[in-house]
């Protein structure tokens, strides 16, 4: 089984992505909405962290709320995927469950 | 696919409901079915008719009425969690002594077993909250 | 034992409902275990997982009389009369806020998040409170 | 002392109000004085009469208002957070068209200034929030 | 310069406004800008402190078309008109985000935690949004 | 002057404590309550870190929110002070200001 993991918690402020981290399985995909999108950005205190994962995890960004923040989709961690809403549910429906990290 | 959705938190003040309007915009327009969203802990806020949000943002409870009317999606608010929170409908406002009710055009009062029905009936039960 | 006219009662689907947040502070783990009490009704098959904050929610001896709450802690006591037994307990979550198995208030599970990922990664349904 | 309290989070989904509630007991049983709670965020919810909690449960909206009653505490709910969450009473009815309002004894609706003005006449304002 | 009628406009509190969350995610951002704007009609000294995930409040080129909500960081512009100028911006957050002061809508100053931490403990009213 | 720093949240789940004693100044004083009483126990994964800062602010834990939660006030981090909710009001009286990092 594959699933799909969403946070919507900043990985800066909190611990919300770390705890998806370490209870997803390897190959499970982790998409990072709302007040998570900071931590698909480059340069930021957690990027070397989510670099690393990406060796067991693919990392999605949520691209609405990126642009909502002002965050320049040029700037993402290379290899994570920028989607719309409709990404969104094709990653729902490609993978056999999903968890919410809230 | 069908869909249930799980709303936690109460419109403005976390986007995540927002999110969920969203997500079921994006399912609807591939052909996707939203059999139900449940409104539990503070998401039992969406369903109030009182909101009068400011003419330049957004009517969170209207986009809910509408698409639900428009998708046949069924609005469920818990009965406990809107009986802590002031979301009532005539029934609830009879049996509890209220001299009004709020609940929106759309929604409907019910009991946590939509939510596991929800879970047993749907492909996929996704959680929006705060 | 499953009571053989139960056995017909349509679908039995893997629930999983994960606690990661203190009790008290928020309503969430009173109100998730308030789920977990229905999805029993549905015959369900219902794992309950505590992790970061939310192992305080089996930590002994609540006393809220000084914070004007009720305890709803005996409740998780009474899981079991319900048939819910897989209570899975994250023992780094444990270890973090210097906490044993000793200090619950029921007898659990308690693995590594590798196990944990294992589980999470069985079930049909996930809600996370 | 003259304390000014801010409150930003509703009633059950965060324990913020409730110590809210202890500290302003703990106040007065000091001789302290109460001027004014001003209700704001999702904090408006603490305001309406619809609620009804379980029995063996707190009734937070009930004990703010006998509170008040008691001290002569001003509790003032936000116009502008209460409009987004529906929380009316009579005169934000009918100016926004709501055929009811659900508004609990002892408070009142007001605008930001009675925040800024309990930050000016208050030795200390402190906020209870999620 | 205050005009000479104001100057016996009642008592001149130093108010200071810490927002310490990204916009949009929750309305903390929006809600805590419309008290500002108020304490200006009162003629404070007011001070605007952004930090942690609050200083995303201020990043440039805020397009909020997509989630379907208001983009209000034209607001943050807006503050000179009402003599609201005292805003900082904690040095150690934006660098933890990968910003710098370039990305910023507006002129702010930029500060070290130690330099925040004296000017908070300076004010008399010190709200957190 | 002397500051009250309030904190009530989880120092194990989110920054709250963190950005707060890095903007506090020397000799403020530091309540926790709600969710973030976790943060006086002895033997946690933050206990080293709050020994540290002991030596910069002075700590009070709030009674009743230890006790909801079943935590032993003989395990408090040694030089902890618990106090009630009438101890609460105290402290807001006896520092010149307070900041409540929610």
């Amino acid at each position: 089984m594959t699933m799909l993991h969403t946070v919507n918690k900043s990985p800066l402020d909190r611990n919300n992505l770390d705890s998806c981290m370490s209870m997803a399985k390897k190959g499970s995909k982790i998409l990072l909405i709302e007040d998570a999108v900071i931590g698909a950005m480059d340069n930021t205190a957690v990027a070397e962290k989510i670099k690393g994962a990406m060796n067991d995890f693919s990392f999605y960004v949520l691209g609405p709320d990126l642009q909502a923040r002002g965050l320049d989709e040029g700037k993402v961690i290379g290899g994570i995927n920028v989607v719309g809403y409709d990404g969104y549910v094709d990653l729902v429906t490609e993978t056999d469950n999903v968890q919410s990290w809230v | 696919m069908k869909f249930g959705l799980l709303v936690t938190t109460g419109p403005y003040q976390h986007q995540a409901s927002d999110t969920a309007l969203q997500y079921c915009r994006a399912a609807l327009e591939k052909g996707h079915e939203i059999m139900r969203v449940f409104f539990y802990n503070d998401g039992v806020n969406n369903g109030t008719r009182y909101t009068t949000p400011p003419q330049d943002d957004r009517n969170i409870v209207n986009a809910w009425s509408e698409l639900a009317k428009e998708h046949n999606i069924d609005l469920v608010i818990c009965v406990a969690a809107a009986q802590r929170r002031g979301i009532v409908d005539e029934g609830e406002a009879q049996r509890n002594g209220k001299d009004g009710d709020n609940i929106a055009e759309g929604f409907r009062i019910s009991g946590l077993g939509q939510l596991v029905e929800a879970g047993i009936e749907c492909d996929r039960v996704l959680t929006f909250g705060g | 034992m499953a009571e053989p006219w139960e056995e017909d009662e349509g679908p039995v689907k893997k629930f999983m409902f994960v606690n990661r947040k203190a009790p008290y502070g928020t309503i969430y783990a009173l109100e998730s275990l308030e789920v977990v009490l229905i999805s029993a009704a549905f015959d369900q098959d219902v794992s309950l997982v505590f992790t970061d904050d939310g192992v305080l929610q089996l930590k002994k001896g609540q006393t809220t009389d000084g914070i004007g709450m009720k305890n709803f802690s005996p409740t998780y006591r009474a899981l079991e009369g319900y048939d819910i037994e897989k209570l899975y307990v994250d023992k780094e979550s444990l270890d973090a806020r210097g906490l044993t198995e000793d200090d619950l208030l029921v007898d659990v599970q308690v693995m590594g998040k590798a196990e944990l990922a294992d589980l999470m990664d069985e079930q049909d349904v996930v809600m996370s409170f």
